[in-house]
């Protein structure tokens, strides 16, 4: 009994341990695994711990859109273009251990070190309760994005466009399309209607 | 009791392997995954900041990572098709016509 | 009033329409366009001139400011390219777009068959603009700008023919004499900017007669050195002792551009340029001093050695030398004034022996020497009554413009006291200058006009009157030269608010000095008449007798054996030298830097891999470093 | 009931050069989805045409000096950033004249590139406007993935996918770090204004530090400064020389304008720029040592004028550094003329190179201009006004760009920068005037068959482009007042007189 009490008492801590350490997992299952469809899936499991570690922090509707967009679309990219490309571990090549790697490994957990002294200086807490019930809710979220935030949300629109006139660009083999249009001719037409229609068979 | 700090320090792990990856691996698409675990870890730093300061300014800014982040992939993922289509690989190390 | 960029405008469009196109349109129209730009330039200074001319009582409206632009400004040093039009340089835009137009004018007809045709216009034109720019100038930098601009064009129109090795190298010489001009020239601005802070005439002026009053000993000493520095300047490109050697080569070019820039214009920079900086000039008498006793040295140094030369331009290349003597006599007694007014009538009456020369070499079929001629009076009557009207103002026969510049030269001469000659002195040398002036002047016409035809048959046969574009230049500025004397009093009023007015002579000084000048003009006139026309053994007779002054003065006293031996073997060694230098160690020394440098830019571009693994690691061991060095590992601690 | 969308009219008003692009953008690729046309030049003309508005309403604002901010402050248009406008917006439509025929000569001219060049000068021009970190990271992803896709237009050339992939993963690097960073400013100051970054740097320091780093290395990236330059040779070559006309000008001015906004609003405070100078003269060095170096011994120009644009990067580092050191608006106003400059004289040398592009072979190489000088002596002469102007030479406009800066650098008491700038100039001189002396004075190998100059990517878009380069190098260097005032004028706005 005690330590079901203490157990949810704790159970904020427990989870984020949990998921943290699934987070972390997932990213290290992605550098390893030789299989990118392996990895692609590690990565899954990344981006639902850290979807669960949002909520954690009350923001619900981050949390919600993460697995929306990440797991949900991203993701799913990846694994559509693995199977679509159809690379194998073969074609994703052996790993090379060079000694350049293993200097850039070293640069890369300096990196990493080096930003650990920032976090140290963080001094503040964690609120246990949200201040407000409604913090992080889509509302409050959505009254700032359609108020404070208004310009940058609107900016993503042209964003996710010009993505996607890219995206379209390049993935797609031929984008003439089959019959152009003329304005000469659609003038010709306009003018000249009942008379083509009477002449054609 | 969970802190500021345990949140921070879980990002900046998530950023390292995300470095690690980009390092590490050879194929443009697990290359593009360690970017996007580097935009998630700044993502939970985002979070946890608007948290710990009451303002929902990071969450706001966290959403609007996430949707540049998909913006990168879906031209990410163009690209590495025509790459694909054009170099016959995906793996980075092999396309280096291009030095000197 | 016209704004004066546009003075200067004109001839540029002018250039850029023909170097554009110029291949496009015929010789006609490309003259055409030259001859306008000129043409408007005059126009439009000439109009300014009269505006300022009715707007000359009142005191502030007698200059017509035009700031251009600002071309450098950083913090104190700023270059505004201001334009400033004020009695001088109206003066000298009216002589070099009138008497440059009436050039332009006779070159149609004098280059008509030069192949060089529009490239000569083109050169022509960005002449008149750089020395538009040169005069216009309010600020010394500007000034410098022209002075080299004008140079360039020198050199290229000495050099215009430069199939012909002998041309290249006279354009060559001209280049390196006046380097050493132009470095003096750089350091007296150097000095001025240090000293005043600024290069602009108008602020100097101000400044000046601020401080004028406070002046100790050691400003004096900069005032004088700065003018002297600057007067190297002026003696590289006017062409005085010791730097006038380019000049009588630069008689290769054409000969309008012999007229056009080694007389009228391009050569009187210096004058002007020490008629500009008067006010600083005043502070030193004792560079005003060496400006006399050099411009004085010239001038009979120069008549000296003209007598004995037999090519047609070089006679009036020395006359030029001599004549811009007189006038940094001149301007070095304080009379500037009447140095701007010899300037002036020399302009006239020198483009007009030149031109009438060009149009003897012309019908000559390009024959310079003047034993070969003789008798062309009959020939070319044009030539021959504008050519009298132009040796007798030379020579100062009143009522001719040469007689009162020149005589208002020697009368200050006489007036003055100077700390290096006395007044007696300078007028004593001005006056034998004068003499001899005469008498080549006379033996060049002699020789050419009278007398029978020395030409070869063929010659002979060939020699015809120019065309008008020729002859009408040469009529318009017989006039000019004839006329321009008159104008002596108008000419002391309109340069008064600059100059002020010169002091009135006692008149009996006057008198005697009129009678004993005109004696001189004549005397010497008359006995070359004499020795050459009726008498043609005397001067064999002195040249045996005299055999070594005489082959010295032909030899034009060996000044260029000289500096050959001395100067240009001196930096021939030093040449070597360096050159040895340059081979052994410098040469090295470059070829190891630029290899090492191309060899480090090889093992860097071992950096760019190609491979985009190898970018990152780059990458983060850049963003490790910044993060080392901006405080992002160990922060400051919070303010 | 509180209005949900408190923003007005005035607010788009505003943004309008940002937003006229972004609309015509749309236009266009719905003009070619309802109405596809053979030719794509109504595309073109739109494209040229939005610009020109952009154009004219920076330089109206700019001489107007307005001074607003709008959308509760996310974007400010200053001064400062309307001069930005009209470099930017210049330096795009010398790009997009630059293009057409050669697209049209790669079988690619798709109305999508001039959609895609719009979006990204859109995002360009929210990016010096913005005020606020996120945005100014939504502006700088707006405006980078629109060029990820150009650099590969030419889609089935392998050179230009490769020169994308490598400049994508770079670049999404780069943008990891600058989010990163971005995090953290935001959890040290509570806020994404520049205004009130610098109380991060007093709550916690440990925070602010880091992260004003790893934001800064997101721009050093952007600007190709050494170490982080690695992309811009590779993706300057594989690109196509359009495009990297387009990358070298637009997309290199662009990045300036925020990191002089925040070097200077957020970071400018003396501690801070105790850090980071120091730092910026290391990498200005670095980065002018080696553009420039390596650049000597390329033989390809479009390549080289990758490097050389690295060099130039640093040149503009210094003036950055300078102008903030002495506290100057003339020293950064000299910083924005140089930008004005660098712009005309480097879009006009790609403008050569594309005029003699063949249907399937650039003419990159510079043993390919060889005898050009007697074959086609003014496109030789525009080439050499270019490259004259690029070393430096009076009275050419990139003379006097870099005697400001210098002559600022030397008056902040950065002599040994400037040392090293002047010799790296120098130096820079030699590969310069290798493509002169290619050009003039070299033989061709084979007498018998000289290269046959032809005008294949002539189109009066590209002459009007070459012209106005040409002559604005000559103008602007011999009358540099008029943009010199107006750049001042917007410095001012950001360094206010003491």
């Amino acid at each position: 009994m005690i330590i079901l009490q203490t157990l949810s008492a704790r159970l904020p801590d427990i989870l984020f341990y949990l998921f943290a350490g699934l987070s972390l997992i997932g990213a290290v299952q992605v550098l390893c695994r030789r299989n990118p469809m392996n990895a692609a899936v590690s990565m899954v499991v990344t981006v639902l711990s850290i979807a669960v570690l949002y909520i954690l922090l009350s923001a619900y509707f981050i949390a919600a859109a993460q697995m929306i967009v990440y797991a949900g679309a991203i993701v799913v990219l990846f694994i559509f273009v693995i199977m679509l490309l159809n690379l194998s571990a073969k074609e994703i090549g052996r790993r090379r251990y060079t000694l350049f790697k293993a200097f850039a490994a070293f640069v890369a957990a300096a990196v990493g070190v080096s930003l650990l002294p920032g976090v140290r200086g963080a001094p503040r807490a964690i609120s246990e309760q949200p201040i407000d019930p409604s913090f992080g809710s889509a509302k409050t979220v959505g009254r700032l994005l359609f108020g404070e935030f208004l310009l940058p949300f609107e900016l993503t629109s042209i964003l996710i466009l010009a993505a996607m006139v890219a995206g379209v660009v390049l993935a797609k083999r031929d984008i003439t399309p089959n019959r152009t249009f003329s304005p000469v001719d659609a003038i010709l037409d306009l003018l000249l209607k009942s008379d083509r229609k009477d002449k054609s068979p | 009791m969970i802190t500021l700090q345990e949140y921070l320090t879980v990002a900046a792990l998530l950023f390292s392997l995300g470095l690690l990856i980009v390092l590490f691996r050879n194929n443009a698409i697990s290359i593009l995954m360690g970017i996007e675990l580097m935009l998630n870890a700044a993502n939970i730093n985002f979070v946890a900041f608007s948290q710990s300061l009451g303002g929902l300014a990071g969450q706001v800014f966290a959403l609007f990572v996430i949707v540049a982040a998909a913006a990168e992939a879906a031209v990410a993922i163009a690209i590495i098709v025509l790459m694909y289509q054009n170099l016959g690989t995906t793996d980075v190390e092999k396309a280096k016509n291009l030095n000197g | 009033m016209i704004l004066l960029r546009y003075i200067i405008l004109a001839p540029i469009a002018a250039l850029l329409l023909n170097l554009l196109f110029g291949r496009f349109w015929s010789k006609t129209t490309t003259a055409f366009l030259a001859c306008g730009a000129v043409f408007v330039s005059f126009a439009a200074a000439a109009n300014n001139c009269v505006y300022m001319i009715r707007k000359l009582a009142v005191p502030e409206m007698q200059t017509i400011f035009d700031p251009v632009f600002s071309w450098i400004s950083v913090g104190r040093v700023q270059v505004p390219v201001d334009l400033v039009f004020d009695p001088l340089s109206c003066v000298m835009c009216l002589i070099i777009t009138g008497v440059g137009f009436l050039i332009h004018v006779y070159s149609v007809g004098y280059m008509s068959h030069d192949p060089g045709f529009r490239r000569f216009f083109i050169y022509l034109n960005l002449f008149i603009a750089f020395m538009l720019i040169l005069v216009l100038a309010d600020n010394l930098a500007l000034l410098f700008v022209g002075w080299e601009g004008v140079g360039l064009c020198s050199y290229l129109l000495i050099g215009f023919w430069h199939t012909d090795m002998k041309n290249a190298s006279a354009g060559k010489k001209a280049f390196v004499v006046n380097r050493v001009g132009d470095l003096g020239f750089l350091l007296g601005m150097l000095l001025i900017l240090a000293v005043f802070g600024t290069l602009s005439v108008t602020d100097l002026r101000e400044l000046i007669s601020t401080a004028a009053s406070a002046m100790t000993p050691a400003s004096t000493a900069v005032a004088t050195t700065i003018c002297l520095l600057l007067f190297v300047g002026a003696t590289g490109k006017s062409a005085q002792i010791p730097l006038y050697v380019w000049l009588p080569d630069a008689m290769a070019g054409p000969t309008p551009v012999s007229a056009l820039i080694h007389a009228a214009t391009m050569v009187t920079a210096g004058v002007y340029m020490i008629a500009r900086l008067h006010f600083l000039y005043a502070l030193s008498p004792v560079a005003s001093a060496v400006v006399a006793a050099i411009g004085a040295a010239t001038a009979l140094f120069a008549a000296v050695i003209g007598l004995a030369q037999n090519d047609i331009k070089k006679v009036l290349a020395y006359s030029t030398i001599s004549q811009l003597g007189y006038m940094f006599l001149a301007v070095g007694v304080g009379a500037y004034t009447f140095g701007i007014f010899h300037l002036t009538t020399h302009a006239f009456f020198k483009a007009l022996l030149f031109l009438g020369s060009g149009s003897v070499i012309h019908a000559m079929s390009g024959e310079q020497d003047m034993q070969r001629m003789g008798g062309l009076r009959r020939y070319m009557p044009v030539t021959y009554w504008t050519f009298l009207v132009g040796t007798l103002a030379i020579a100062g026969i009143w009522p001719l413009s040469g007689f009162f510049s020149k005589d208002e030269i020697l009368l200050s001469a006489r007036l003055a006291s100077t700390p290096v000659l006395s007044g007696a002195a300078l007028f004593a040398i001005g006056l034998c200058a004068a003499f001899l002036t005469a008498f080549y002047m006379g033996r060049l016409f002699t020789l050419t006009f009278f007398g029978n035809s020395r030409a070869s048959e063929e010659t002979k046969h060939h020699i015809h009157e120019s065309p008008w574009t020729m002859g009408g230049p040469l009529i318009l500025l017989a006039v000019l030269a004839a006329g321009a004397g008159f104008g002596l009093r108008q000419f002391e009023n309109f340069l008064s608010p600059i100059f002020g007015h010169p002091e009135e002579a006692p008149h009996e000084i006057k008198l005697a000095i009129m009678a004993v000048s005109l004696l001189a003009g004549i005397t010497g006139l008359a006995l070359s008449l004499y020795v050459y026309l009726r008498r043609p053994d005397i001067p064999r007779k002195i040249s045996t007798s005299a055999s070594l002054l005489c082959d010295c003065i032909a030899n034009k006293f060996y000044i260029d054996e000289l500096y050959e031996k001395t100067v240009v073997r001196l930096v021939y060694i030093a040449g070597i030298v360096s050159h040895a230098f340059d081979k052994h160690v410098v040469d090295r020394a470059v070829n190891w830097t630029g290899g090492g440098l191309r060899f480090g830019g090889f093992m860097l571009s071992f950096f760019q891999s190609g491979n985009v693994g190898t970018y990152a690691v780059w990458f983060l061991i850049g963003v490790l470093a910044l993060l080392h060095a901006m405080g992002g590992v160990h922060p400051p601690p919070a303010p | 009931m509180e209005s949900l969308i408190p923003v007005g009219l005035t607010d788009l008003q505003g943004v309008y050069p940002a937003l006229n692009l972004a609309v015509a953008g749309i236009v266009i690729l719905l003009l070619d989805a309802f109405f596809p046309m053979r030719s794509k030049l109504l595309s073109a003309w739109i494209t040229l045409i939005a610009l020109h508005l952009s154009f004219t309403c920076g330089l109206h604002r700019l001489t107007s000096g307005m001074d607003e901010t709008f959308f509760h402050g996310a974007v400010r248009m200053d001064p400062f950033t309307h001069a930005f406008t009209v470099i930017i917006c210049l330096a795009s439509t010398l790009a997009v004249l630059s293009a057409p025929k050669y697209l049209r000569l790669r079988d690619c001219h798709y109305a999508e590139y001039y959609a895609l060049i719009l979006f990204s000068v859109s995002g360009m021009l929210l990016f010096s406007a913005a005020e606020e970190l996120i945005m100014l990271f939504l502006a700088l992803e707006t405006m980078s993935i629109p060029v990820y896709c150009l650099v590969a237009f030419t889609r089935d050339n392998e050179y230009s996918t490769e020169a994308s992939m490598k400049y994508f993963v770079m670049g999404a690097f780069a943008t990891g770090f600058m989010v990163y960073g971005v995090a953290l400013l935001y959890g040290s100051a509570g806020s994404g204004y520049f205004a009130d970054l610098p109380r991060g740097a007093a709550s916690s320091p440990g925070l602010f530090y880091s992260g004003m780093t790893l934001v800064l290395i997101g721009f050093l990236f952007k600007i190709a400064a050494v170490p982080f330059n690695m992309w811009t040779p590779d993706a300057y070559e594989g690109a196509p020389t359009p495009v990297t006309t387009f990358m070298a000008e637009a997309v290199k001015a662009a990045p300036f304008s925020g990191m002089i906004k925040l070097l200077i609003v957020a970071f400018g405070f003396s501690q801070a720029v105790h850090l980071w100078m120091p730092a910026f003269i290391g990498i200005a060095i670095l980065t002018m040592v080696v553009g420039n170096m390596v650049a000597l011994v390329q033989t390809d120009m479009k390549r080289m004028l990758g490097y050389s644009s690295i060099a130039h990067s640093g040149y503009i580092l210094v003036g950055i550094v300078a102008s903030v050191k002495l506290n100057s608006s003339e020293a950064l106003a000299s910083v924005l003329y140089y930008l004005f400059i660098y712009v005309l004289m480097n879009a006009g040398a790609f403008g050569i190179l594309i005029l003699f592009s063949h249907k399937n072979k650039d003419t990159n190489a510079i043993d390919d201009l060889v005898g050009l000088g007697r074959e086609r002596p003014w496109a030789a002469a525009f080439m050499g006004i270019y490259t004259l102007s690029l070393t430096g030479i009076p009275p050419l406009g990139g003379f006097f760009g870099k005697f400001y800066i210098f002559s600022y650098a030397i008056k902040a008491g950065l002599t040994p920068l400037v040392i090293v700038a002047i010799l790296t100039s120098v130096m820079s001189a030699f590969y310069y005037l290798k493509i002169i002396v290619a050009m003039y004075f070299r033989e061709p190998s084979d007498p018998q068959h000289p290269a046959a100059f032809s005008y294949e990517g002539y189109s009066v878009f590209l002459i009007a482009m070459l012209c106005f380069t040409a002559f604005g190098v000559i103008y602007f260097g011999i009358f540099p007042k008029t943009p010199l005032t107006l750049a001042r004028l917007a410095a001012a706005s950001l360094i206010p007189a003491p």
